[in-house]
């Protein structure tokens, strides 16, 4: 079981039930714009507590209300890609991507920090301030850096927005290669149906 | 510099060795102080805040008292430190820096406060699922980005400091060498006409004193602020 | 204590500063260690005395604070009376016209009188008591300046904020900015005189012999090089 | 409430229109200096920066002085007011709030300029885009996003004018119902012996007014700030 | 002429020289992430000074270096929306809308607040403070507010980043409209070629 999630989610006064089990490698959480797919997902990763319910990654149960766990973030080990990147915006691009490093002694690495600059093409971006980058370097920088954590699944949300064509295909192919070559569960939220088709095994539709 | 007398070199090493350390002293309980007012929600929390602005509200011959009445000798607490350590401060310079440190604690306080508060809490979430935890979260997120009211708060203590009398004078007394800070050796200069040489004189250091200190901070700010400051904001 | 190599403590009023520095060179000059000297209000003084301070000698600048410390216990043997002074009547010395203080008193746009505090400062105090018998209180009440101290309402004269003051005639003596125009006779108030002490805490072997030193001869000629006069031989 | 008398009420009523009006007078001036020095980079921009923090290092008694020397009746602007327009501080409650105003602009600065400087630049140029003109945005944004300063700075200044002491007892000197504000009042009560309780009743005044006001700066800034702030965050 | 664009704008180390004139209705610019696209439309906003040339848009001079024309942002007029949205968090969701209306005096209207509100679905949010808003609403508030603020011309940033599919469609046709009804030139920065494709009459690619 890669995921199995069962909550229902306060959000300002709305409350977002759902309810999905997915074996498959890469799961794709899609749905119209505001309808809790970045609320879901925040949840998984421990910033959002559900009101009630539980979450089980990969066999670890993150949080189950009735038995009382609630594993804080940083021992729920998501590689988190938010949609609005948050770079720490006093480190320069080498030390955002190091600060999860840093963190995951003895964890199992699924990327070298060459690959990663490498195949997100950022290796020029290195000594640059977060202020200074465009748009697309942010998102890039910010996927490398949850990619060096060491995580023991991934949250992408919307990763390629406002990538260009050839980088985007890069990455796509870099997700292909992690999702088929590790164990781990990555779920994945997108408005692009090409990129659901292309990567999902299983398409979760929050409505 | 044959400008000023050795005894006025001798005020103005007390007067920075008293500053520098109420203010390094004073710096990490302010800011533990400013971090709980600003992050935590606590009954009393008002309270707490009231109490630290108790020093700038009392005339602070009022406060050098009240710091008599605990720390002094006879003091409840001072009695204690006095038996059982052989600690006193009265006439002696730890006195003057802990009352320069009192009257200092609530500018450095409003201060950091205000820094942390800015401290956008998305990126404290971000550090947390990148492994760490809330100690190293807030040492490598929260602590860097609030530099800059460490350092407008170290710059206001210590100019604070610098300028204290009255509590000084009350609690610590006025002792040559000891506890005469800038301040205390103006005012004994004041008590004799005809010394407005004399008293110029200091009062200038102490202008090029907070200068340096103000060069200071500001440098400390633009090292480890400017150049990553929010996004790119170019002609306006 | 790190003065404890030094000369006795001595916590003295702030009006006493220049002759407690001179007696203080003459003591020193005899082959004793220099008494180590503060000055601040004799309210300041009392109360660090009487939170235990470690002072041998106290100087106030009349007789209420030394009662208060004796009824504390604070004090060793019975306080002396030090020295006197008188009070006079001052103008800024570049005014036109020396006025005197019954015309002060007549005219009732002629600005407003500059004297210390007259509920809290003994020289204010005198000068109440001064000014009641000379029936001019009831004239003058609302135009009075009540300064934080004699110097301060001494540099109200010398700024010409106001055209008359009462201030010690030693503190008159001293300033060349203001012209004494008029002396208060010694009947019209009590006797101000100053009381020296030795504290209950007092452990310095030469705190005696510096109290006899002040009261003696070599003592008061020092406190005559300022100005004061002799404490009235009554009191002693 | 027959808990103080009428003369301390007086002495409360009057501390608050001096800290109220000092605090409304100083604010814009303390904004306008808190946004050049925050936003503008010019020659002699640190000299203006270390002349606002003057007051803070200098004793406030000599802060006080220079007041007298610049705006008493004999000072150089002093002089001009009274021959032209009859208008004179010293003795006066204006006098009163101009010490205290003084004393707190470098708080109040202080704090404006820290949270002026953390506003995004990136706002202010979607507003020019948006046709806004440099005024209207920093009227619309900068001026708004940096209400948490305005607040803190207004709260600070507030208290140190409440607190005021040295500078005002210099400059305006210690008149019952014109310039004898709160801490002067308690001032005059510590140098009296055995007014302990008249002290006490006023400094638990001063604390009860400082309370309401960190109330209503409390109020202000999560009235206007909090429901808007950053970002979304949950749990941490 | 809808823009006539020649600049050279130093960004960071870099020099970005662009040269282009489009008698296009809506002109599409293109070129790879951190090539110089956000830094050109800026340039023409007002918000970075060229180090020289010219851009004229819609046959008013804003920027002429030889001749010391430089106007401010705010008489440029454009209907700017940033990559990075830029709300103000101070101000509601209506009073962000309004913002612009306000500065707007007999300025010619492009579109009602009422259709504004409608076609952008987010007429539900006029009470919200941005910092609630999910990406995709945040994005449909920034194009809301720009097209209120009676613009005489639209600089679009990846507008359709993080909206949902039906969503993208609803704003394209909103964006086919006012390209064809109104003499209102568009400059749009986009990475998808179909968006491109279906909108733009002339493309410009910085590379
Ligand atoms: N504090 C809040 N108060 C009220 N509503 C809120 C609050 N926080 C979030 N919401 C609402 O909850 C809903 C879910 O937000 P969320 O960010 O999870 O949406 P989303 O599915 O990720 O949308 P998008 O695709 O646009 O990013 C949105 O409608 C948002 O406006
Ligand atoms: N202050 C700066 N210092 C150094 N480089 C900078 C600075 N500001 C911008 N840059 C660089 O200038 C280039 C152009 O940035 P710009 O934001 O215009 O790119 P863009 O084409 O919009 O990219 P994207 O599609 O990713 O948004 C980027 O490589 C960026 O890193
Ligand atoms: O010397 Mo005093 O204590 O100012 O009267
Ligand atoms: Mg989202
Ligand atoms: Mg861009």
């Amino acid at each position: 079981m890669s995921f199995d999630v069962d909550i229902a989610l306060d959000v300002g006064e709305r409350r977002i039930v759902l309810r999905f089990r997915s074996d498959a490698r890469l799961t794709a959480l899609v749905g119209p714009s505001g309808v809790g797919k970045t609320s879901v997902l925040d949840a998984i990763a421990g910033l959002r507590r559900p009101a009630t319910g539980h979450i089980t990654v990969a066999h670890e149960t993150l949080f189950d209300a009735p038995r009382g766990v609630d594993l804080p973030p940083e021992r729920r080990r998501s590689g988190y890609v938010f949609q609005d990147t948050r770079l720490f915006p006093h480190r320069r691009v080498a030390a955002n991507l190091a600060y999860g490093e840093r963190h995951a002694h003895g964890e199992r690495r699924i990327i070298s920090y060459e690959d990663v600059a490498r195949l997100l093409d950022i290796g020029h971006l290195l000594d640059r301030w977060p202020a200074t980058l465009s748009g697309g370097e942010t998102r890039r920088v910010a996927i490398g850096r949850a990619l060096l954590s060491a995580p023991r699944f991934l949250l992408l949300d919307e990763p390629l927005a406002s990538l260009d064509p050839a980088r985007a295909e890069r990455l796509l192919r870099l997700i292909e290669r992690l999702r088929d070559e590790l164990d781990l569960p990555i779920l994945l939220v997108s408005h692009s149906a090409n990129e659901v088709d292309r990567l999902a095994g299983h398409v979760v539709t929050l409505a | 510099m044959g400008w000023l007398t050795p005894a006025e070199w001798t005020v103005i090493a007390l007067s920075l060795k008293v500053s520098v350390v109420a203010v390094l002293v004073t710096m990490p309980v302010a800011y533990a102080l400013a971090w709980v007012i600003a992050r935590r929600r606590f009954p009393g929390r008002m309270l707490l805040d009231a109490a630290i602005h108790l020093p700038l509200v009392l005339p602070p011959v009022v406060t050098g008292w009240l710091l008599l009445l605990l720390l002094g000798r006879g003091g409840v607490i001072g009695a204690w430190l006095y038996d059982r350590f052989g600690i006193t401060f009265v006439f002696e310079w730890t006195g003057a820096a802990i009352a320069a440190g009192v009257m200092a604690l609530p500018l450095m306080v409003r201060a950091m406060r205000l820094s942390i508060e800015a401290v956008d809490r998305r990126l404290v979430e971000a550090a947390r699922t990148l492994g760490a935890s809330p100690w190293r979260a807030f040492a490598t997120v929260t602590l860097p980005l609030s530099v800059p009211g460490v350092a407008a708060g170290a710059m206001l203590g210590f100019a604070r400091s610098l300028g204290e009398f009255g509590a000084t004078i009350t609690f610590a007394s006025n002792i040559a060498g000891q506890t005469r800070t800038l301040p205390l050796a103006i005012y004994t200069g004041l008590q004799v006409p005809g010394s407005e040489a004399a008293v110029a004189r200091l009062a200038v250091m102490a202008i090029v004193l907070s200068l340096g200190a103000l060069l200071a901070s500001e440098w400390l700010v633009r090292r480890s602020v400017h150049r990553s400051s929010q996004g790119r904001a170019h002609v306006l | 204590t790190p003065v404890a190599d030094d000369g006795p403590v001595v916590l003295a009023a702030s009006s006493m500063q220049d002759a407690m520095e001179d007696a203080a060179d003459r003591w020193a000059a005899s082959g004793h260690e220099r008494p180590v000297l503060s000055f601040a209000s004799s309210a300041s003084v009392a109360r660090q005395v009487g939170e235990g301070a470690p002072a041998d000698l106290v100087i106030t600048s009349d007789s209420q604070w030394m009662d208060w410390l004796a009824g504390q216990g604070a004090l060793d043997g019975n306080p002396r009376p030090l020295v006197a002074n008188a009070l006079v009547v001052v103008a800024p010395a570049s005014a036109r016209t020396p006025p005197s203080l019954s015309a002060f008193a007549a005219d009732p746009d002629g600005g407003r009188l500059a004297i210390a505090e007259p509920e809290s400062v003994p020289a204010g105090q005198f000068a109440r008591q001064a000014l009641e018998s000379l029936d001019l209180w009831k004239l003058v009440r609302s135009r009075i300046v009540p300064a934080e101290n004699v110097r301060a309402a001494l540099a109200l004269v010398e700024r010409g904020e106001v055209p008359l003051g009462i201030v010690y005639a030693t503190d008159a003596n001293a300033s060349r900015k203001v012209r004494i125009v008029q002396r208060l006779a010694p009947a019209t108030h009590d006797a101000i005189v100053y009381y020296v002490a030795r504290t209950g805490v007092s452990d310095h072997a030469e705190a005696p012999a510096l109290l006899e030193f002040l009261l003696g001869a070599r003592g008061q000629a020092a406190f005559a090089a300022q100005g004061f006069t002799p404490a009235p031989a009554a009191e002693r």
